[in-house]
């Protein structure tokens, strides 16, 4: 019993680790730049496209591919927001007017994002098999393509944790974060901060979209999907922090390993009803101010 | 007779008392001051007033009656009017519109919509605002922001009200008009507690002042009183301050 | 400046898109044949819809058109095909609605299906109203059984669960000794039903469902779900769903070392993407078909035209022979009836046999004849999809118990 | 001529104008044939989706992305008593059901500020529909249901009647004291509350009554769906459009949003038909660019030509 339940659990932190990774993107985007993204999803999915069309013509092992992919759209994050949300700030009388446009900005990229996608690659469902194989941690098998997403979600985000806690620039991002008027006064150059964070938080999309799609089959239209859950979680965690994601993915995914395990049909319900009730209790997420 | 009348009020933020334990009570028809150093914990004591805040603990009673745990609106229906510290008008509404909501939803009596409207004219008339009755409320300078609070401070048909400094960041001026305009205020019967930084004003206008300090009330008198006490000369100046003069 | 520019670009922008809806209208000289349909382009619904019908129909008219179209006797020509595609966003209302503007604004000679069965049930009624014959294509359920008897004009080509499937599938497991089964299925239309019909239909030869749950769609965790299976030990693990749970339901499978005696999956075993997803590993994995290129030439043929020179993913051994088939009859029902005219096609299509990839094809009461289906049940085999069920049209023979999942390629 | 008349004489214009587009939607049906009726139906739907929208989240600011939950539960109210029911009852049934979920929802969540309270609804549209098909497969052992079918003419004109009404409680509500009190809550609450405005009373009673008419709306269309399930009873679509509609038409009039939902219906018909392919790369074009570039919306960008023109031929004479 004891051990069904741990088994049950690891396999939760397991998904935890998936779910903490397509959130963090969203966190990043969301705490310091306001933009609640809801095309943070077709990032994903451009992510996991690059990743799976570099294995299947080219053979390029999918985590290799993370460095090719992430790069290029945290450019493409970077200019967005130098150009479209910048000019949006600039008409928005107040913050709340600013996230209000930007949440719909972003529902109208989506449309454009998942147009292109579905004009280059099609709109079937792409799949491929990677690393599918079990591993034993005490007589219980888990899955290694998994367990390789979360060790990288860990790793990522600490980097980026790291980045943001000793470097010049993440400093700056920190002090956006936490008060823009005043960061501006200290001299950090504003706008080039909110865009960087956009474009990391491209990146780490990108990222999740590349080792989501060792785990599970790909589609151009599979963004909403994705960004569903990446606001959960982000809600769940505390909508600007980044350890909040995490904890927030954990909770999530043992939550749901246990509601599924019980009654699979339960699962999305669960999660909603977390959710809900979180946001009733507390607003501002687990670790949220 | 005291119509407010407050016992062992307590808020706590975090941590943090900002309002510990303050026992008050104000006259019907007086002037009552309320002073301390910025973080004194006025505002949050107006705040518990007006059940802007839940209150810790304590008992806040006006007219002989428990106010405590009432909702915003049923206390401003009571007859507790107020303005905030910083100005919160409706921007986009007209003057004229700001001051009829007070009309509308701060009287339970039967006034017909002609009848609102020209007592609303007459309140902006009151504090001077005839003039840009039209103008949407953001277009209005500072003084007349102040103003056109209190107008709709007025026009909830208030028994009691509570001015949050209502004449920081004016000009000499405009001071010594706010400070008319409370008088006259007073003259209608309208008990009044004002914060304020403005010492001249708070000197001339009440009659009694009580001090907070980091919460707690350190003292309570006439003006003169307060002018004199050790303690509050202490809290305003500092000690070293005090023990070089 | 600048954004002045701009707004004054999106007004013209909008301003010539609301023109352009005004002016252009749809007259047709009969000098084709336009053929309207309402298919999810975008949205939720485009992954099934862009793999399943679209290629036959692209295909397929592609290859009438070179012929000069279908030969109508009532013009003595022949005319090509037009078709007219509008997108449905995979949103049943905007379907419902353009399948209208369709049939009453452009007047189109005939009506293609839309995507999804929750999508025929809802044109279904509508195509029959106006008197449009209606020949499905993705999408089928026992409830359409039942409601075909007053819809004259809608034909029914895809098999579905006891159409033929189910039992087919629990005859073939039964005589290897089956004896236990784990179900879960996808929490909607498609999963109740195969699962429903998979709990009557299995214990008639002997087979237990020991484990049945449903799993709601964007369920991303299915560890807890095989080790449930595995822990319950059944000699069958079903998957009812499609391609989102059954292929992550594959690999946690592989991953977690769960090795049933069978292991069947709903649509997405029955496409080239499963194959070229687990590539070896998919041997013995069971799933719904109809056909294999080597059952015959006609077959062989239809593999070539559609498979051939493209890549393997977008093979689809279930529907495409089907729908291949329900345009063949169209084609030849027109030709038979010598007119456009819906009603004497309709009665064409309902009382007559066509001579399609099939062999000889007819519908009966609506519903294409579960003679004419040649195959139900395939099973991979060194990287073939074979028939194995059922057994007259069998290709390969049923490999039970499968074989466990090899270790996957090093790379 | 002093203002007050020049004021009514103007309001006279616009009440003619009204009545005369009235009296022209309730005949058109026999005038034209077919689909005319049927894309008006369209039309209408998002129109009072929209205006009822932005009866609650244009004067309070509040952006809900709940209308999905309110049609929806219109849709299977529809779904389940209107083969049993009169269809006036059902219409109404619906209303009432989307309602008293408002008030609950309303009294519950009604305290989450900006962003976190469009995340709550758009939750509890996905909680709904994911709960809801867990209870038809667990305990009815369906997924979809058939919806009594009715002709196009009669769900037309229960549309316009729906949206006849809206319309009035909408101009009822802009121009009584309530209409102030949501204003002024959507502009400044804390001091809204203090002038004596019942803040929670008002907003929740706003939302229900918007909740009323989505529900209302719902429980007609789903006669024109004739067969639906949970998902596709509360899709997000109808959550995102009516948002993006009332956006797009300005939310500042009662008219922009009727001309945003009316515009934006038409051009996704246009699009989705003659360019299918690319229908989204437009829209979502269209859609940005009318964020970027037309702050106050159509009608606030039309307002501000006109008054422009308006000065300069003041100017000239």
């Amino acid at each position: 019993m004891i051990t069904t339940f741990l088994d049950i659990v690891i396999s939760g932190l397991l998904m935890g680790g998936i779910y903490a990774l397509i959130a963090v993107g969203l966190s990043l985007q969301y705490g310091v730049a306001r933009v609640l993204n809801i095309s943070h999803g077709e990032f994903i999915m451009i992510g996991a496209f690059g990743t799976y069309i570099l294995y299947k013509t080219a053979g390029v092992n999918p985590i290799l591919t993370l460095a090719i992919c992430g790069p290029v759209l945290f450019l493409i994050g970077f200019f967005l927001y130098k150009t479209l949300f910048k000019i949006l700030l600039a008409f928005s009388d107040s913050a709340e007017i600013f996230e209000g446009k930007s949440l719909l900005a972003s529902f109208g990229l989506l449309f454009i994002i998942q147009n292109i996608a579905i004009l280059i690659w099609g709109a079937d469902i792409k799949s491929y098999s990677f690393l599918n194989i079990g591993v034993d941690l005490g007589g219980a098998l888990f899955p290694a393509n998994r367990m390789v997403t979360l060790l990288f979600a860990v790793v990522i985000s600490m980097t980026f944790y790291l980045f943001l806690a000793f470097t010049r620039m993440g400093k700056a991002i920190r002090a956006a974060a936490q008060n823009p008027r005043i960061a501006g006064l200290m001299g950090v150059n504003i706008n080039q901060v909110l865009a960087l964070c956009f474009g990391f938080g491209a990146l780490m999309a990108s990222f999740a979209g590349g080792l989501l799609s060792m785990c599970y089959p790909i589609t151009t239209t599979m963004g909403m999907e994705y960004t569903v859950i990446a606001i959960i979680v982000v809600v769940l965690g505390g909508l600007d922090s980044i350890v909040g994601s995490f904890i927030g993915g954990f909770l999530l995914g043992i939550v749901g390993s246990i509601v599924t395990y019980i009654e699979p049909g339960l699962a999305l319900v669960a999660y909603y009803a977390i959710f809900i009730i979180l946001l009733l209790v507390r607003p501002t997420g687990i670790l949220g101010k | 007779m005291s119509i407010l009348e407050g016992k062992g009020v307590t808020k706590y933020f975090g941590g943090l008392a900002a309002v510990s334990n303050v026992d008050f009570s104000v006259e019907k028809g007086e002037a009552f001051g309320l002073i301390g150093p910025n973080g004194a914990g006025k505002t949050t004591l107006f705040n518990l007033i007006s059940a802007a805040y839940p209150v810790k603990s304590g008992i806040i009673r006006f007219k002989d009656k428990d106010i405590t745990g009432l909702k915003p609106y049923k206390i401003c229906r009571m007859g507790v009017a107020r303005t905030f510290q910083i100005v919160k008008i409706f921007p986009d509404l007209p003057v004229f519109s700001n001051v009829l909501l007070g009309l509308h939803f701060g009287h339970s009596s039967g006034m017909s919509s002609a009848e609102k409207a020209s007592l609303a004219l007459e309140y902006l008339d009151f504090v001077g605002l005839t003039q840009v009755k039209m103008a949407p409320a953001k277009d209005l300078t500072l003084a007349n922001q102040k103003r056109l609070e209190v107008a709709r401070a007025l026009a909830t048909g208030p028994e009691l009200l509570l001015l949050d400094e209502i004449m920081a960041g004016l000009n000499p001026t405009e001071v010594s008009q706010a400070m008319e305009l409370v008088n006259r205020i007073r003259e209608k019967g309208i008990t009044i507690i004002m914060i304020e930084h403005v010492m001249k004003a708070i000197m001339n206008i009440c009659q009694r002042i009580m001090v907070l300090h980091h919460g707690e009330k350190i003292a309570e008198g006439s003006p003169r009183e307060i002018a004199n006490s050790e303690k509050v000369i202490k809290v305003y100046l500092g000690e070293k301050a005090h023990a070089t003069c | 400046m600048k954004n002045k520019v701009f707004t004054g670009l999106i007004m013209f922008v909008v301003v010539v898109l609301l023109a352009v809806g005004f002016y252009t209208t749809n007259t047709f000289a009969k000098d084709k044949i336009v053929v309207g349909m309402a298919r999810p382009l975008s949205g939720p619904m485009a992954t099934i819809g862009d793999s399943a019908f679209k290629p036959i129909y692209d295909t397929w008219t592609d290859e009438v058109n070179a012929q000069g179209g279908i030969y109508v006797k009532e013009y003595g020509k022949k005319l090509p095909i037009e078709l007219l595609i509008y997108d449905d966003k995979g949103d049943l209302g905007t379907m419902t609605r353009l399948t209208e503007k369709l049939i009453v604004k452009d007047k189109v000679d005939f009506l293609w299906p839309s995507c999804g069965t929750a999508f025929v049930f809802a044109q279904a009624p509508i195509a029959n109203k106006h008197g449009y014959v209606l020949i499905t294509a993705e999408g089928g359920a026992t409830h359409v059984k039942d409601m075909l008897p007053s819809l004259p004009y809608v034909f029914v080509s895809l098999s579905f669960s006891d159409w033929y499937q189910i039992p087919v599938l629990a005859e073939l497991l039964g005589e290897k000794g089956a004896k236990t089964a784990y179900i879960t299925f996808r929490a909607d239309l498609f999963g109740i039903e195969y699962s429903g019909v998979a709990g009557i239909e299995f214990p008639k030869h002997g087979i237990e469902i020991i484990g049945l749950n449903s799993v709601p769609p964007e369920t991303k965790d299915f560890a807890p779900i095989i080790k449930k299976a595995k822990a319950s030990g059944a000699d069958v693990f079903c998957a009812f769903g499609y391609p989102d749970l059954v292929l992550p339901a594959t690999g946690t499978s592989m991953a977690l070392d769960y090795n049933p005696k069978a292991w069947i999956g709903g649509p997405a075993v029955n496409f080239g993407f499963y194959h070229t997803t687990f590539g070896p590993a998919a041997e013995g994995v069971l799933g719904f078909t109809t056909f294999a290129c080597s059952q015959s030439k006609a077959a062989q043929t239809l593999c070539d035209k559609l498979y051939k020179g493209k890549p393997e993913e977008i093979n689809d051994w279930w529907g495409h022979p089907l729908y291949w088939a329900g345009l063949e009859c169209w084609k030849q029902a027109i030709e038979k009836a010598g007119t456009l005219d819906q009603k004497v096609i309709r009665e064409v299509l309902a009382t007559e046999k066509f001579n399609t990839v099939l062999g000889p094809t007819w519908f009966e009461n609506g519903l294409m004849a579960k003679e004419c289906h040649t195959g139900e049940i395939g099973q991979w085999q060194k990287g073939i999809f074979e028939v194995v069920g059922p057994t007259k049209n069998a290709t390969a023979k049923f490999v039970y118990p499968k074989s466990i999942w090899p270790a996957p390629p090093k790379k | 001529m002093d203002i007050t008349t020049l004021k009514s004489k103007k309001s006279l214009i616009w009440w003619t104008v009204i009545f005369t587009i009235f009296i022209l939607l309730i005949f058109l049906p026999f005038y034209t044939q077919g689909y005319a009726v049927v894309l008006l139906i369209s039309i209408l739907v998002y129109v009072i989706l929209t205006l009822s929208w932005v009866m609650f989240s244009g004067s309070t600011g509040y952006m809900s992305l709940a209308p999905a939950a309110f049609f929806g539960v219109g849709i299977y109210t529809s779904a389940l008593i209107g083969k049993v029911f009169p269809f006036p009852i059902t219409v109404l049934v619906g209303g009432m059901a989307s309602f008293i979920l408002a008030i609950l929802v309303g009294a519950l969540t009604l305290r989450l500020k900006g962003i976190y309270f469009a995340i709550f609804t758009f939750g509890l549209v996905m909680l709904i529909a994911y709960s809801l098909l867990f209870f038809e497969i667990q305990v009815t052992g369906t997924r979809g249901r058939f919806v009594i079918v009715m002709d196009y003419n009669t769900i037309y004109f229960y549309m316009l009647g729906i949206f006849m009404l809206l319309l009035l409680t909408t101009y009822l509500i802009k121009n009584s004291k309530y209409g102030l009190a949501l204003r002024s809550i959507g502009q400044e609450e804390d001091a809204a509350a203090h002038t004596g405005v019942n803040v929670v009373g008002v907003k929740v009673m706003t939302f229900a009554i918007s909740a009323f008419f989505m529900g209302a709306v719902g429980s007609v269309m789903a006669t024109k769906l004739t067969y639906i399930d949970p998902f596709i009873a509360f899709s997000t679509t109808y959550s995102f459009m009516p948002v993006a509609m009332a956006i797009f038409g300005g939310t500042g009039s009662l008219y922009g949003p009727i001309i945003g939902a009316a515009i934006l219906t038409y051009l996704e018909e246009i699009l989705i038909t003659k360019f299918a392919e690319v229908y989204m790369l437009i829209f979502g074009a269209i859609l940005v660019a009318a964020i970027l570039y037309l702050p106050d919306g159509l009608v606030g960008f039309i307002q501000k030509i006109w008054r422009r023109l308006m000065e300069r031929n003041h100017v000239d004479t």
